[in-house]
């Protein structure tokens, strides 16, 4: 079945497509809805027929918001698509899929503590486990354009 | 428990001749173009200096030659580039990318020493020690 | 163990200890595992160490040798110096690659200390990245010629 | 007075498997929480690694982060280099010609040979079999030397650039590489062979870390972790990058999915590679000069964002690349490798095993740290109703309080 009808069930939530270089499917959705997406890709679609590869989060400095990028592979066409959300810069909140996907732990995690994006729900978000402690004190996230790092 | 399947590979080992390189003794067989220690030949750097921006490691630092050495009319700025080696990461970009292909390429790897050396005395050997430079 | 230390170095007598069986202890501080593969096949039988009796020591308190390799990240770096503490006197350590050396790439990198000299002194530097199984040996010979003719860095950091 | 109440307090010993062990070639911090000889938690603690290299590569022009990018792993930085400058690549619309693309696959697949040779002597000298470490090392020198021979060096391969590689091979390197890989090939099946039926390895190896194709999926595990359960991922089948449309390969999958399996996917992978090299000596394809002139390559780089797969040794590699078209350096370069998910998300599969099982397991997936480098997990223990509650006390809520015996 080719991959437009198994996504048909995204399109109410799609505010924008295009695609990424070279390639790839690009789907723009709202940040509330990312839980909504995930379980409605696990019931649709089954767990064995998708995994959740990279979560890339960007910080804009000049649009002055931060975009977080999902990258999910469907399986049996192993093809990759991407799920974009836009987040506030002052605080990113957006809510984690970890009980959802135990994948996105690394991902979550590595956002959480290089850029500042928070997951409402992981447990496990903690800074600095690879930040030294300097740059935690000082409360900074390297990734962010102004953190002068 | 039945024969370990390595026993025969390690009695055929315990016969045959060992499979060492006696290394300090006897040089090991190293390819030609390894990528070793390189250095500029000041007879026709420029000092245009694009090896040291290109650089990944910034081991390249451009220095002004020492008076006493006569500098080719091609080097008005009289600054040559400097390798650290121990900064250097034998990625022969600046080879790759100096537009005079000013550099010597040596497949030399034996570089350990109590000190990090550069490439000073390398290069400066490339120039004739004329009159006050 | 009395060896007489004059003003930092090390004599005959200390070089005795380990002149047959120098052990190495390879600590990762942060690289990015291209020099420990060459430390690893440095130990193979094609280049085989164990005839100056070089051999990977198996916990920290009968090594002899540290061989550093990697950028110190500032997290590794507290682990470098208590493991550097916990060898037993003469102890020197070896600086493996561009990254142990002088930070090499990552030298402007923010958790990078950019060189093993900047948290344990360093006996022996071995450019290269990475190094060729040939160099590390080559770096460890010299090492040890040098602790023969005795003007090699101090053994102990200046207490016996 | 009767003895009335017996109170058993059995303790979770926590054994740190610190950043230095000797089987461990790299630090991470393994702190196992056991009672008795069950592993009831684990927590993996890394950090050591972290060089901090994407806001690195952010403060590099391109051209520099080509060889930074090749540094991030030393066993498998011919990968990491194809998929960056195949990003920049699709950012600038510029393809290689066919030449450059065989001779890339060429450069990558020695490397998988040398890197799954090395985990599979790593995994003998770690159940303690070090002849079998010995003699494999000594047969992988055979690789190491192909590669010296293709790139230039034997570990550190910087050979791609945008456009083509940075070396060709003419016919008397094509011979030597010829001689070298048709001495290789025996002993990779002798080597299969022994890890077939050697009573020690099996005895060690199967059903240690059994993985189901449901638990490969949803914590996003790859490679071969993954075609060891069965889950059949490969993104040179997938993607068809490089070279990889007009060479004859096929993906290797098995469904035991233990440790022994991950093994064996291995080992029939560096067959495949071999076969690859082969067909790849005979077939190069001789258009034009794939090394490109590195003087006159573009400074500034187009507005435009790519994401690029490759299959690494160790399963996926993606690289995210962007550009904002106005500096000469990159915006964000986002490098997620394939032991990133391969290791932080398997918290779960220790549990159960013991002891001795922990560094079978953890070289069965294959680490490399230095690709991982990234986050501490603690990971979702089953809350196993086990004799007396201190049991929970110690992998539970309380699981951080350290007991000293």
């Amino acid at each position: 079945m080719a991959v437009e009808e198994k996504l048909s069930f995204m399109d109410k939530y799609v505010v924008e497509k295009g695609f990424v270089k070279p390639n790839r499917r690009l789907f723009t959705i709202r940040s509330e809805h990312v839980r909504q997406v995930f379980t409605e890709f696990i019931e649709k679609l089954g767990r064995e027929n998708f995994y959740l590869s990279t979560i890339v989060g960007t910080d804009m400095k000049d649009e002055g918001r931060i975009r977080l990028d999902y990258y999910v592979v469907l399986l049996p066409e192993e093809e990759t698509i991407v799920i974009r959300t836009y987040l506030p810069r002052d605080n990113p909140v957006v809510d984690s899929i970890i009980d959802l996907l135990p994948g996105a732990l690394s991902g979550e995690c590595e956002t959480y503590d290089l850029l500042g994006v928070v997951f409402k729900g992981n447990s496990f978000l903690k800074r600095g486990f690879f930040i030294p402690q300097d740059l935690v004190e000082q409360d900074r996230y390297p990734l962010r354009k102004d953190s002068g790092v | 428990m039945g024969k370990p399947k390595i026993l025969d590979l390690v009695l055929k080992n315990l016969a045959s001749k060992p499979a060492t390189i006696q290394y300090p003794k006897e040089p090991t067989p190293v390819e030609p173009d390894y990528r070793g220690r390189h250095y500029a030949d000041l007879g026709k750097c420029t000092g245009c200096s694009l090896c040291s921006i290109e650089c990944p490691a910034d081991a390249i630092k451009m220095t002004p030659i020492p008076s006493g050495y006569d500098v080719p009319k091609s080097n008005p700025r009289k600054i040559y580039p400097l390798i650290d080696y121990g900064k250097c990461v034998y990625c022969y970009r600046c080879i790759t990318v100096c537009p005079f292909n000013a550099y010597i390429s040596t497949n030399e790897y034996r570089l350990a020493d109590t000190t990090m050396h550069n490439s000073s005395e390398l290069s400066l050997s490339t120039l004739k020690k004329g009159g006050p430079g | 163990m009395d060896n007489e230390v004059v003003e930092g170095k090390t004599t005959r007598r200390e070089y005795k200890v380990i002149r047959y069986s120098p052990w190495l202890v390879h600590f990762n501080t942060g690289a990015c595992n291209g020099c420990d593969i060459e430390v690893l096949a440095a130990i193979t039988p094609l280049y085989d160490p164990e005839r100056f009796g070089v051999k990977l020591a198996p916990s920290i308190r009968h090594g002899d040798i540290l061989v550093v390799t990697g950028a110190v990240t500032k997290k590794a770096a507290e682990r470098l110096k208590r493991l550097y503490d916990q060898m037993p006197c003469p102890k020197f350590v070896i600086a493996v690659g561009a990254c142990a050396c002088t930070g090499g790439v990552f030298s402007k990198s923010y958790p990078v200390l950019a060189g093993a000299d900047k948290a344990v002194p360093v006996s022996m530097y071995i450019p290269g990245c990475p190094p060729r199984p040939e160099a590390i040996l080559d770096g460890i010979v010299k090492l040890l010629k040098k602790l023969e003719s005795g003007e090699s860095g101090d053994g102990c950091g200046g207490k016996a | 007075m009767a003895v009335t109440k017996i109170i058993e307090v059995p303790f979770t010993l926590e054994i740190p498997v610190g950043p230095q062990h000797p089987a461990l070639h790299e630090p991470v911090l393994l702190k196992a929480y056991a009672d008795g000889e069950e592993i009831v938690k684990v927590d993996i603690n890394t950090g050591y690694n972290h060089r901090g290299i994407e806001k690195l590569c952010e403060k590099n022009s391109f051209y520099r982060d080509i060889f930074i990018v090749g540094r991030v792993c030393g066993i498998c930085n011919a990968v990491h280099a194809n998929a960056y400058v195949r990003a920049l690549e699709a950012i600038l619309d510029v393809t290689p010609n066919n030449r450059a693309r065989y001779l890339r696959v060429l450069a990558m697949e020695l490397e998988r040979i040398h890197s799954h040779m090395l985990i599979n002597a790593v995994m003998a000298e770690n159940i303690g079999f070090e002849a079998l470490f010995m003699n494999i090392m000594l047969d992988r020198e055979k690789v190491m030397k192909a590669k010296e021979i293709v790139t230039g060096a034997r570990v550190m391969a910087d050979y791609m650039m945008v456009g083509g590689v940075r070396r060709d091979i003419d016919d008397v390197k094509r011979d030597k590489l010829r001689k070298l890989i048709s001495e290789l090939r025996p002993r990779v099946e002798y080597y299969r062979k022994v890890f077939e039926e050697d009573e020690t390895i099996l005895k060690r190896l199967i059903d240690v870390g059994r993985l189901k194709p449901v638990d490969v999926t949803s914590h996003g595990l790859l490679g071969p972790v993954a075609r060891a359960s069965g889950v059949k991922i490969d993104t040179r089948a997938s993607d068809r990058y490089d070279a990889y449309n007009e060479i004859p390969f096929d993906v290797v999958t098995r469904n035991e999915g233990d440790s022994w399996a991950r093994m064996m996917v291995r080992w029939d992978e560096v067959l495949e590679a071999i076969n690859m090299v082969e067909y790849i000596l005979e077939k190069l394809p001789s258009d034009g000069n794939p090394v490109p002139d590195e003087k006159k390559l573009p400074r500034k780089f187009p507005l435009g964002e790519a994401y690029t797969r490759v299959e690494a040794q160790r399963g996926e590699l993606i690289y995210y690349v962007m550009s904002d078209g106005k500096g000469m350096n990159p915006y964000r370069v986002k490098i997620r490798t394939p032991s990133f998910n391969n290791i932080i998300n398997t918290g779960f599969m220790y549990i159960g095993h013991t002891i001795p099982d922990l560094p079978v397991i953890l070289t069965s997936l294959d680490p490399c740290i230095s690709c991982m480098e990234r986050v501490t997990v603690v990971d979702l223990e089953k809350n196993i109703v086990y004799k007396v509650s201190l049991k929970e006390l110690g992998g539970g809520k309380w699981g951080s309080r350290r007991y000293s015996i």
